[in-house]
């Protein structure tokens, strides 16, 4: 087994509205190794944003904070470092980059200037060479004229270039991790394609680890080494992205994979998933998929099932699985 | 990098200003403490802006003030506002009232050093007389037909018809230099040279005038350097300014303060009856109002001490007749004492026993707001419904002068006020009861016609004899009052705040401050 | 831009036109005939039309308007009906004041606000916010004169720490500039803290927060020039308020400002004096909106004036 | 690529119970503290408003001249003005006055303004111009001369009062608003909806409108505030209702001459002003917060 590079163990993360608690993820698992891209799928709402906010640190603003488990980065626990040394970790090992190319880039600042940014916290190089290495990053990621970008305002920029700047300002720093948050959500197809294609190949390069947060099932196939399937802010499924595609194990990843559409496909209706994402205040008692679940069982409405290790080394909590569950509890 | 500069000049033209600000003026402080007696400064707080230092061109109270700081006349007003001389030794006036002789103090020079003499006189009346911008002042002098020099110090006015408020007009013309009036003229409203006990040093427009003692002065005297008159309208601010001691003297001393500085040893108050009378003036031409026994009734309706409590802040005295108690020729009337049963019992003889509705007019200082509501409330005490209507200065001179004919007329009652010299009786009773003065004409707007009251002041007008004036004036003051073509309320009493170490300073009864005796004790 | 600015100044000279004859017939269609007023109560209706004659009040408007823009080309700007005096006299001592005190007004309301609405913004919903807020929601609705009159109280009466009024040295603006300021600094402070809340939400303060900046570089260098933006609007809508509007606290402070000037004049309806006194404002005004229209394309690079 | 469509997104939450948008305000509502008593504060003016003449102590008309200028007491808890009426009976009939004649005033400004501020900020160009322009030369007229010009034209009273109070907001509305739609215009929606062919009325009141409220909400409280004073200016320069009305801002200046020696004739209406406004901004505040569809999921 490679070395692991993110561990993300028990985690448990917490808003709070009105005086009240509310616990939006629930005990989350799975890690990352060196050079590998994970995809963490699942619906609007199941908390793959949230799982990656927590990992960055990001809560300023929000009421938001982590209340259990640990977060351990090539072995450190980066849940009980303190701001400041949270803050040297963002961008420098840890990079991101957001959903929405369109506003995530300061509307009133050059680009130029907003990549020099992190070069210099973490670089500490000065403002020339920060500059150097802005127009080089620039260039690494395919921007015809780097020159002339850095002194333009991103709204003078198209969507796709705009989110290769975005790229180049989470690489600028040589992270070791980079969290990509539906990176390409926003862009038309052709772009889209371009910009995998550019994360894929820098990724390769520089011997980085991704995590890819999707809703995408296409873009996890092209991608993804790995994949966490995620519910109601649980980890429900975790496999090699072949062994995913080829037999979904859990009930919700069938569902997912079922609504997708494939070539050549004459189906007239997709097979979506009925209902929707059940309110984090008001879960159901059992499996939380349950009420949506075409397999549903009695127990399922009673016990929540825990991860169940199954062959190929993947996971699933499930309840349809609890006969294969060998001394292998995790 | 442009951007960096725009914000840069910005920062740079905000501390630019700032330090200019700064820097711009230091004087001002309290550097004076220290230095005795005399050479102080003084300050002088009063409530409106100066209009203009031209002496012949002046119609407000506080530019006179100043002026008669610097400036002196013929004659002048005694501190009960009556006629005296000044640069005159003596005058008299000729039988017919046509013909004024003065004979001139000698030895008086202007601060420009120019001579003051019969020559200098002349030039200064015919200024007035033929100036076509001298708007204000020339009234009188236009009837002058000569001035004939009888000697260097001795001078004769010639006029073309009887004027009795004519030794009035040479007390408020005062002499100018004959050098500024040849050569600099368009300097006379900025800077005027005269040859009173100070001369001007500086004005700036709507902050202060300053004015310097003139040390050649003709009357021998101790006098403070200087005196500084600053317009301050805020009442507040004219009373915190006598506390501070940042004022010497403010005027006026506004009434509803008084109690502020009650216990306060540091200042004085005084109070004058001031030739100011306060009035609601009924249009006697228009219905129901030119029934006589509307208008008495209205004025038993009125509690005069309850006026001048209440609106007046306790200060003033009941206006007793139709001119102020310091007017010249003033006889007390028998009062319209409150008697609301009277009242009523007049409004049902006249046919109105369950009242009606009236409207009253005024502009809209407060005071005048004030007064409107007392009426309306007093009069509601009779059953008449008053509707006030406050309308800004210029409309209301509008409305008023607007119409042509008294038919016109839409006014009903104008709560006013009426001021005049106390030596110029004339002008305190021609405009407001003579019938050539209804509107647009002049300030009649009772629309009071009465030819027996036309032709006594018309006799009094052309005649130089006093007594024979004194009689007339009476039939006049004692008819009119009966009439009530007003409702009589009030003469003002003028408050003057005086910090306690300050001497020689008197305001007269039309408003006027004289500071010629000036100075600290 | 140099281009947009002579571009912008050439475009103020049909406007100002338009302005000067729409002020010309517009003071002299309010009622009121300066001729009596400065007759005087006791004049007579021959007093009355001479003085009309004297002053040219007798001509036709049209004839009035061409001799006034006839002068002002000249540099004159005619006489006072009231004083008699040149109206570039009269202007000559107040315009400088007037013109310190809004600057200085605005300079602190401008700095005071902006740190008051960020410390708010920043500390939302904890302690100074809510007296940041309180400060800002009484100075709105405090009146000034009430303001000037106890800030007299205190600071001249009692402590006699400043002047009660006038123009003369750094001491006598500092009341004044309060009264004037407390208002504005108030909206500000409001807008600051709105705009900089909404801000704060964007996303690309998250993106400079998973670079790793400082907070405090987030907050100055990304989040508050976003929210200058309707700041300047209000502040520059606010300078057009202090310049001509500052008529209270001029009589409060007895200041001698171009405010107390106009009012003085409408009420006496001295033509000369209220048309150049308009002119002159019109023509500050449109400066000072060039100025936030300059601003707000340096602030806001994707508004371009070309 | 083998898969083009993505999983279907559908609402993110789904609340246990549906509320009706009013209720859903409500709930929200009554969670800012400060805005909801203050909007109490409020609601119990409207209500003084309505059944204030009925429950007035005394007459708030009649003079009682052996008791003027007195301070407060068991007999008139807040004292009596210079003409010795009692001023809680004033407040309590002014409070009508005064509410009705500054929001109705600000309103007016408010609808004109924005719909000038929206048509100039959209279209741009020539209109953009024309409408700008003419609020500058608004602006470069003080608000007093407008007053009386207004006032000359119409004649005084309260009718006056509220077009002369929205006559000078209409300008500041107007600008707010065009640098909000400016600012709007730019966002992709509005470019979408352009492209799309939807017609300018609508993009501009259901894409563009909505940016402008949260600022619009802010600037309307504070202009009540605003108002407030502005209408009380006029009273004082008697532009405004009778004198003897018992309006809060009249009695305020009326009674200024006054603050040396009795202030309390100038500290209540001043204090029933500032509890006012100030109860307007705190509720204005609240709605924003509530109401913001930026704020509104925090």
């Amino acid at each position: 087994m490679s070395e692991k590079l993110l561990q993300v163990e028990q985690l448990q993360t917490e808003f709070t509205k009105d005086k009240q608690k509310i616990r939006i993820l629930h005990g989350v698992n799975f890690h990352i190794n060196k050079g590998e891209v994970i995809g963490l799928v699942g619906e609007s709402g199941c908390g793959k944003s949230l799982t990656s906010l927590s990992i960055m640190g990001l809560f300023k603003g929000t009421s938001g904070e982590i209340t259990g488990g640990h977060i351990r980065f090539n072995g450190q626990d980066i849940t009980s470092l303190n701001v400041n040394e949270m803050r040297k970790m963002r961008g420098k090992q840890i990079a991101m980059i957001f959903q929405e190319p369109m506003t995530s880039l300061n509307p009133v600042m050059k680009i130029g200037e907003q990549l020099m940014e992190p070069i210099r916290i973490h670089l500490n190089l000065n403002k020339k060479q920060a500059k150097e290495h802005a127009i080089s990053m620039l260039k690494k990621v395919g921007i015809a004229r780097p020159d002339e970008v850095i002194n333009e305002y991103p709204h003078q920029l198209s969507g796709g270039m705009r989110q290769r700047v975005m790229i180049a300002m989470a690489m600028s720093c040589n992270p070791n991790l980079l969290i990509a948050d539906e990176p390409t959500t926003a862009l038309d197809v052709t772009i889209q394609a371009q910009i995998l294609e550019l994360m894929k190949q820098l990724q390769q390069q520089e011997d980085m680890s991704i995590l890819l947060i999707t809703h995408d099932l296409g873009i996890v196939a092209e991608m993804c080494d790995r994949v966490v399937v995620m519910y109601a802010g649980r980890v429900v499924e975790e496999a090699n992205v072949f062994d995913l595609f080829e037999e979904p194990k859990h009930p919700y990843t069938r569902g997912l994979i079922g609504s997708v559409p494939k070539i050549g496909d004459k189906r007239d209706k997709l097979d979506s998933i009925k209902g929707n994402v059940p309110d984090p205040s008001d879960m159901p008692i059992g499996c939380k998929f349950a009420p949506r679940c075409t397999q549903v069982m009695p127990i399922c409405l009673e016990a929540e099932p825990t991860s169940i290790m199954l062959e190929n080394d993947r996971l699933c909590s499930c309840w349809l699985y609890d006969h294969e569950r060998g001394e292998m509890h995790v | 990098m442009r951007k960096a500069n725009l914000w840069k000049m910005l920062f740079f033209a905000l501390v630019c200003s700032v330090l200019l600000v700064g820097c711009s003026d230091e004087n001002g402080g309290d550097s004076e403490k220290g230095q005795k007696g005399s050479d102080k400064e003084i300050v002088i707080a009063v409530n409106e802006n100066f209009i203009s230092m031209d002496p012949h061109n002046t119609g407000d109270t506080n530019s006179n003030s100043v002026q008669s700081a610097m400036l002196e006349g013929l004659l002048g007003f005694d501190s009960d506002g009556q006629i005296t001389t000044v640069l005159a030794e003596d005058y008299s006036v000729s039988e017919n009232a046509l013909e004024y002789t003065f004979k001139l103090n000698q030895g008086i020079k202007f601060h420009d050093g120019e001579e003051f003499n019969a020559e200098a006189v002349k030039v200064n009346i015919e200024r007035i007389m033929k100036d076509e911008s001298l708007r204000l002042n020339s009234r009188g002098f236009n009837l002058i037909t000569s001035v004939d020099i009888l000697g260097d110090y001795e001078i004769k006015v010639t006029l073309k018809t009887p004027y009795s408020a004519m030794l009035t007009r040479f007390s408020v013309a005062k002499m100018l230099s004959p050098k500024l009036i040849k050569e600099n003229s368009d300097d006379i409203p900025k800077s005027p040279v005269g040859t009173g006990p100070f001369k001007f040093v500086e004005w700036v427009q709507g902050d202060h005038l300053t004015v310097e003692r003139y040390d050649d002065y003709w009357k021998k005297g101790e006098r403070v350097k200087k005196i500084t008159y600053k317009p301050v309208p805020e009442n507040g601010s004219r009373i915190a300014m006598l506390k501070t001691g940042e004022a010497s003297v403010i005027y006026p001393l506004p009434a509803q303060n008084l109690q502020e500085l009650e216990g306060n040893k540091d200042i004085i108050v005084s109070k004058i009856p001031s030739t100011i009378a306060r009035y609601v003036s009924i249009n006697t031409m228009k219905e129901p109002f030119d029934d006589v026994r509307i208008r008495q009734a209205f004025n038993y309706a009125v509690d005069k001490n309850a006026y001048i409590k209440v609106v007046n802040s306790g200060f003033g005295l009941p206006l007793d007749s139709v001119i102020p108690s310091k007017t010249l020729y003033y006889v007390k009337q028998d009062v319209y004492e409150q008697n609301i049963e009277k009242a009523k019992e007049l409004l049902k003889e006249a046919g109105f026993e369950n009242g009606f509705t009236a409207e009253i007019w005024g502009n809209t200082n407060s005071d005048t707001m004030k007064g409107m509501q007392f009426i309306q409330q007093q009069l509601k005490e009779i059953g008449v419904t008053v509707e006030i209507k406050s309308m800004e200065e210029g409309t209301l001179s509008d409305e008023i002068f607007g119409a042509q004919t008294p038919e016109e007329a839409k006014l009903q009652m104008w709560y006013v006020s009426w001021s005049s010299y106390a030596s110029d009786v004339t002008n305190a009773t021609k405009p407001l009861f003579h019938s050539e003065s209804i509107p647009p004409n002049s300030a009649n707007t009772a629309y009071y016609k009465n030819t027996e009251v036309d032709s006594w002041m018309n006799e009094a007008n052309s005649t130089g004899d006093a007594t024979k004036q004194a009689e007339l004036y009476e039939k006049i003051q004692s008819t009119i009052y009966k009439d009530a073509p007003w409702i009589f309320l009030g003469v003002d009493e003028l408050l003057v705040g005086t910090r306690s170490d300050i001497e020689g300073i008197y305001v007269d009864p039309t408003g006027g401050i004289n500071v010629s005796d000036a100075n600290f004790k | 831009m140099f281009q947009y600015i002579l571009k912008r100044i050439i475009e103020m000279i049909p406007l100002l036109l338009v302005v000067s004859i729409l002020t010309f017939l517009f003071i002299h269609m309010i009622p009121g005939d300066p001729a009596r007023l400065v007759a005087g109560k006791d004049a007579t209706l021959e007093d009355v039309n001479r003085v009309s004659i004297e002053l040219g009040l007798d001509q036709p408007i049209w004839k009035q308007y061409v001799t006034f823009m006839g002068n002002l080309f000249k540099g004159d700007l005619g006489t006072s009906l009231k004083t008699g005096l040149p109206v570039s006299n009269m202007f000559a001592d107040r315009f400088m004041p007037s013109i310190y005190l809004t600057l200085l007004s605005m300079g602190w309301a401008l700095v005071i606000g902006l740190i008051i609405g960020t410390l708010s913004a920043v500390f939302k919903n904890k302690w100074p916010d809510h007296l940041g807020m309180v400060t800002a929601v009484s100075g709105i609705s405090l009146p000034g004169f009430w303001l000037g009159l106890i800030l007299i109280q205190i600071f001249s009466v009692q402590l006699g720490w400043f002047p009660t009024g006038g123009a003369e040295g750094w001491k006598s603006y500092v009341l004044p500039s309060i009264t004037l300021g407390a208002g504005i600094m108030s909206m500000l402070a409001r807008f600051t803290r709105s705009s900089l809340l909404e801000t704060l939400k964007a996303d690309f303060i998250r993106t400079g927060r998973a670079k790793g900046l400082k907070e405090s570089s987030v907050l100055t260098k990304h989040a508050l020039r976003n929210s200058l933006i309707p700041v300047v609007t209000i502040a520059g809508l606010q300078f057009g308020f202090l310049l001509g509007g500052s008529v209270v606290v001029e009589t409060v402070f007895s200041f001698p400002g171009m405010g107390r000037l106009l009012i003085d004049s409408i009420a006496f309806r001295d033509y000369p004096v209220i048309q150049s006194a308009l002119l002159l404002f019109s023509i500050e005004f449109i400066l000072v909106n060039l100025i936030v229209d300059i601003l707000y394309s340096t602030l806001n690079p994707k508004i371009q004036y070309e | 690529m083998e898969f083009t469509s993505t999983v279907t997104e559908k609402k993110q939450v789904v609340p246990k119970k549906k509320y009706s948008p009013v209720r859903e305000f409500w709930v929200n509502f009554k969670h800012q503290k400060t805005a909801f008593f203050a909007s109490m504060f409020i609601l119990l003016l409207i209500i003084i408003a309505i059944i204030g003449p009925s429950i007035a102590p005394y007459d708030p008309y009649k003079p009682d001249y052996d008791a003027t200028l007195q301070g407060p007491s068991s007999e008139h808890i807040l004292g009596t003005d210079e003409y010795g009426r009692d001023i809680f009976s004033r407040i309590l009939v002014g409070t009508r006055i005064t509410l009705s004649v500054s929001t109705s005033s600000v309103l007016l400004g408010a609808i004109v303004g924005t719909v000038l501020g929206i048509m100039s900020g959209y279209f741009g160009g020539w209109l953009d111009r024309i409408i700008m322009r003419s609020s500058d030369v608004m602006f470069a007229f003080p608000d007093l001369l407008l007053a009386i010009a207004i006032v000359a034209v119409l004649g005084p009273g309260l009718n006056n009062v509220i077009i002369a109070v929205s006559v000078f907001s209409v300008p500041s509305f107007a600008r707010l608003v065009r640098g909000s739609t400016l600012e709007a215009k730019e966002n992709t929606f509005v470019e979408a909806a352009k492209s799309m062919g939807a017609p300018h009325k609508r993009i501009m009141f259901k894409h563009i409108f909505p940016e402008t409220v949260s600022s619009l909400i802010v600037f309307v409280t504070m202009r009540i505030g605003t108002a407030i004073i502005a209408a009380s200016s006029l009273s004082f320069l008697g532009l405004g209702a009778s004198p003897e009305t018992p309006d809060w801002g009249a009695m305020l200046s009326m009674g200024r001459d006054y603050l040396g020696t009795a202030s309390h004739v100038v500290m209540m209406p001043g204090i029933a002003i500032f509890l006012t406004v100030l109860a307007f901004n705190l509720v204005g505040d609240g709605l924003r917060d509530v109401l913001d569809p930026k704020t509104k999921n925090e």
